[in-house]
């Protein structure tokens, strides 16, 4: 539609991007499983991918390394109401699709996207049992990981503020 | 592995000695964004500088030496740097002095390289380039971006010793891009539709969700800043901006948007920038930064040579809207008294105000307040903690005071206002 | 006796180099502003720059290359530069970006040397150290500066191909600094006081007499601009505004005003900037700026890659105040439709304005005129040149036209509408 | 007067300077003579000087070098109300203080300000002298050079701006 009311109208600038082109960064794992890939990966496996890839920066103890930067990644339960809380994986994250969104995305620091998706479904795997969540032998993918309970699940709160309420 | 500020201007120096024309070096080196000029003892008895010779884009004056800060984490690639908010002047932010928050470094793009794409619940998923998107109708907002971690060094106790180190997490600029509207309008939203991912091509990849309602209304999908491209340290060549909402949320360096129901849950939104409360609970979306004011002359490690007459300056800002009015104490909260805001006050942009002082000498306690077109008061630190606790990270919109000494220093005060 | 842009870069490569840190240079040269760094084939999977790396002030990106460029005169320290409007967004110029005018190159002066002495018909001469003036009360105002020989080429016929060359003489930022009607009170200025010489610190000794009327208005003694202090073109450390005046009244690099009760008759005032008519008369004072707009996108030298939708957009000022509003047309003058103007609309100041157009592919004449909050409405350039004759060199704020071919070239259509 | 109401009162920063400080910058020269130096200036001392100081960029009969951004400087008489006003000192200018003032200031262009006051006077008179405007043997000093009459001193007009008056 030529004229100036055109701008009521669709502009339908852009292209149509293909599948493999939205594929290719569509990369996020959602908490009821939406984004995760196939293949699967055990905590064996994540063992050995943890000790190469991540305990230089997080510890071999999963227990974080500050210099490095690494968080630490377990432990924590029962602190977060006490003047000391001390945030991790097991103690704070809602949900475990986080870990694999993030180590997807952003880790190794040093090689960020490098791992394989196996990979990262047996680190994930690997943290998950060290922080007593997941059995040695539970396999993780599309499917058990979503299942996985977090022990923090029910442990936000949706934002009151202003919650100072000083009005004039 | 890239040339530092000072092999950049070591190596000027030595190139320029080699073709015969080394400038008469008052310092060693220029600070950071400023080229070393001679400086001839009277200027108005030989020419100055040719015009142009800087090749048409300018610099600032060798003397000038403001910069930003970066806190001491453990990488420079997960860091942040502060604006040096005390040698401020007016509303706006100098880009090259504009707050930075990064998680995986500084990404270089070419911006013919580089395309968002628009995916998910939508009819028609579309992917831009950066001459799709400018294309569209434009807008441009003169608007703060606050990080929702200013001022974590101060909850317990006063911390960091200037204003720059306990409130330089926030700028302004003039941002210029495509409302977000027109492009769910195009690819055509579906029902149910409740949040989008926003994706950065940076490093860390990084990833928040945005409520549906926020960004039909006011979100921008920018490539300007201060009447140019972005910089690289804010999102080159694209950043999502989410007017009022805590920095985390503006992606920059954007690549995808994804429509969906739910929130992404992701670790910025979880593990990170989440307010952790007394009984364990935290607060998760709390987007909005609320109103806040922060005096920046006099502040932390200046000294007023002496008593006398002294324009005390600052910025207040709210998420929420146009700062209604700011007050500022000198007798450490016992009155209060209106300052005149510079003009014009825009919604959730930094308001300059000015209040004229005569110091007489004796130690005296100096703070702002400010409320916002809600009628919002910025509360003091103790009403803060007072309902969140103590573990909170985020979102500390307090009084800050600064105490000032017989002798004319001035120290961080927070929490005794 | 500077380094070159050109040497300042190919040393820093060469230095790199040396120190075995050499970035994969894509290019020989980043533009002037910038830095050129490696680019990484997909920036999410290499760490990008280290954060404060660059030294806490950064710069722009090496893929962005707009420049001001060089009106050809004689000499380099006599010369001007015009702003890139075609690329600007929003209102505010980069300070990078900002016209200039220098008649004696740019003076590097320590603000620690400089100091602005105000004598003359008052009672209390004084000699101002930057110090001393940075104690008195400030204002901050975002304004335009236009140079009165903006659009000088295209008096008689079109001339420059670009909207940089016919109307790059204007920029916007926001100043701060001393009001000098605050000085004027505190000098004490003596009964038939008319007029003040304002003086400059550069090879020039640039003078101008200013009304004294316009001094106790709304006259600035500025030090900073765009949240920082004056760039080095722009004046550093202190320059005169005259709100609204043509640009060759705001004396950079201000080291003296003397309250007079005659004006001067310095050389700009007489053998410059006077406007001679048909009759051989000259027109002397001629201050403000009047009411001006001109379509930045599309503009000349670009090419529209098709029919379609586009979004018009320029800018609009006038010296006596607020924009009230911009016409645009796209068919040679015959219709005129309104444009919506980006708020908030600030007197003497850029504002932009936008209008959705769209392009059926035949020939077309665009153009826009505004009208100012005193009702008074941009003429053309023949209402212009009709009272004026065709012999004055400043002052052209007639109406510019642009011209879009068949193949969507869009070329200098001055005259035309 | 301490107290929030001392804007009012003086704010009294800076200092009062020194004679001699606003001497050494108060150097120009006004139309009635304020301003203008003791000494005094020949047209004979003025061919000199403009000889060995400004005829490279001005050209030796002041005709103004164009590659040099040298102005011609005299000539013009007659022209500005044609469609070729050629515009010069002895055409334009309404007055002959400015001549003065100028020079001391901002001339010679590659050695601003170097002249002695007699230099300056002396080229002053030399080019009014060449401009026909004073006599060969005429003296230029404080008291002199205000009194010489400009060609063109009756040739401007105040501003009448708005001059195009389309209002709405
Ligand atoms: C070279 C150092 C380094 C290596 C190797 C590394 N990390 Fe990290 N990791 C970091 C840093 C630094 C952060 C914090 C980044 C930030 O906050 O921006 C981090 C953060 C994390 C977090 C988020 C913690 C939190 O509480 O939010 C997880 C989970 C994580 N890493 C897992 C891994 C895994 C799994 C690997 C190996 C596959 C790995 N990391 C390898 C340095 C490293
Ligand atoms: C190195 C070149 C150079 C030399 C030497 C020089 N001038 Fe100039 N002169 C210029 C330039 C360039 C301008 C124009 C400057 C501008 O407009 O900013 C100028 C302008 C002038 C003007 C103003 C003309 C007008 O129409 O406004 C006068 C008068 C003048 N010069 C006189 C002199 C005298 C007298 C001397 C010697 C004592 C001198 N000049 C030496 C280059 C020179
Ligand atoms: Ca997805
Ligand atoms: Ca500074
Ligand atoms: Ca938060
Ligand atoms: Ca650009
Ligand atoms: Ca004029
Ligand atoms: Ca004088
Ligand atoms: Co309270
Ligand atoms: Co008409």
């Amino acid at each position: 539609a030529l004229g100036n009311d055109a701008r009521a109208d669709e502009l339908g600038f852009g292209t149509t991007p293909t599948k493999e082109e939205i594929a290719k960064i569509d990369i996020d794992a959602m908490p009821d499983g939406r984004g995760l890939p196939e293949g699967s990966g055990t905590v064996a496996k994540g063992k050995e991918v943890f000790a190469e890839k991540c305990a230089a920066c997080h510890g071999e103890n999963l227990e974080g390394i500050k210099e490095a930067g690494g968080d630490k990644l377990i432990g924590g339960r029962g602190t977060l109401n006490t003047a000391k809380p001390v945030k991790t994986i097991e103690s704070y994250w809602p949900y475990a699709s986080t870990v694999f969104d993030y180590v997807k995305r952003a880790m190794p620091f040093n090689e960020p996207g490098s791992l394989t998706d196996e990979e990262i479904y047996s680190v994930t795997a690997y943290i998950l049992n060290r922080a007593n969540i997941i059995k040695e032998d539970e396999v993780m993918n599309a499917e058990t990981l979503p299942k996985v309970e977090m022990p923090n699940k029910d442990g936000f709160i949706p934002d009151p503020r202003p919650d100072v309420r000083h009005y004039r | 592995p890239q040339p530092t500020r000072r092999s950049f201007f070591l190596a000027t120096a030595a190139a320029a000695a080699a073709a015969g024309t080394l400038p008469q070096l008052a310092r060693a080196e220029a600070p950071a964004g400023a080229i070393e000029f001679p400086v001839p003892e009277d200027p108005t008895k030989v020419q100055g500088r040719l015009t142009n010779d800087d090749g048409g884009y300018g610099t600032r004056s060798q003397f000038e030496t403001e910069a930003r800060w970066r806190f001491g984490t453990a990488t420079k690639e997960s860091s942040w740097t502060m604006t040096p908010l005390a040698s401020g002047l007016g509303i706006i932010t100098p880009s090259g002095l504009h707050f930075e928050r990064h998680h995986g470094g500084i990404p270089t793009i070419n911006p013919a390289n580089h395309s968002l794409i628009v995916h998910g619940m939508c009819d028609k998923p579309k992917k831009y380039t950066m001459a799709d998107l400018k294309r569209f109708p434009s807008v441009s907002r003169t608007m703060f971006i606050e990080c929702s971690g200013n001022g974590l060094t101060e909850f317990k106790q006063p911390t960091l010793k200037t204003v720059q180190g306990t409130h330089g997490l926030t700028s302004t600029s003039e941002w210029t891009g495509v409302p977000l509207s027109t492009i769910l309008s195009e690819v055509g939203i579906k029902d149910g539709a409740a949040w989008i991912l926003a994706e950065g091509a940076d490093a860390a990849v990084m990833t928040r969700s945005v409520p549906m309602d926020k960004a039909w209304s006011d979100a921008i999908i920018a490539y300007g800043q201060n009447g140019e491209a972005l910089r690289p340290e804010q999102g080159y060549p694209l950043r999502l901006l989410l007017p009022g909402y805590e920095g985390n949320t503006h992606i920059k360096w954007l690549r995808r948007l994804e429509i969906s129901d739910k929130p992404f849950m992701t670790r910025e939104e979880t593990s990170k920038y989440t307010d952790l409360l007394a009984d364990g609970k935290a607060r998760q979306f709390s987007m909005t930064m609320e109103a806040k004011s922060v005096i920046t002359f006099p502040s932390g490690d200046m000294k007023l040579p002496g008593p006398g007459f002294y324009e005390i300056t600052g910025l207040a800002w709210s998420g929420r809207g146009a700062i209604r009015d700011v007050e500022v104490t000198v007798d450490g909260g016992k009155t209060w008294n209106l300052a005149s805001l510079q003009g014009p006050v825009l919604p959730i942009c930094h308001t300059r105000f000015r209040f004229p002082w005569v110091w007489d000498g004796k130690p005296a306690l100096i703070a702002c307040r400010c409320s916002d077109e809600t009628g919002y008061v910025q509360p003091t630190i103790a009403d803060i903690t007072a309902v969140r606790g103590l573990n909170s990270v985020y979102h500390l919109n307090g009084i800050m005071a600064w105490a000032i000494g017989a002798d004319g220093s001035v120290t961080n005060a927070a929490h005794q206002v």
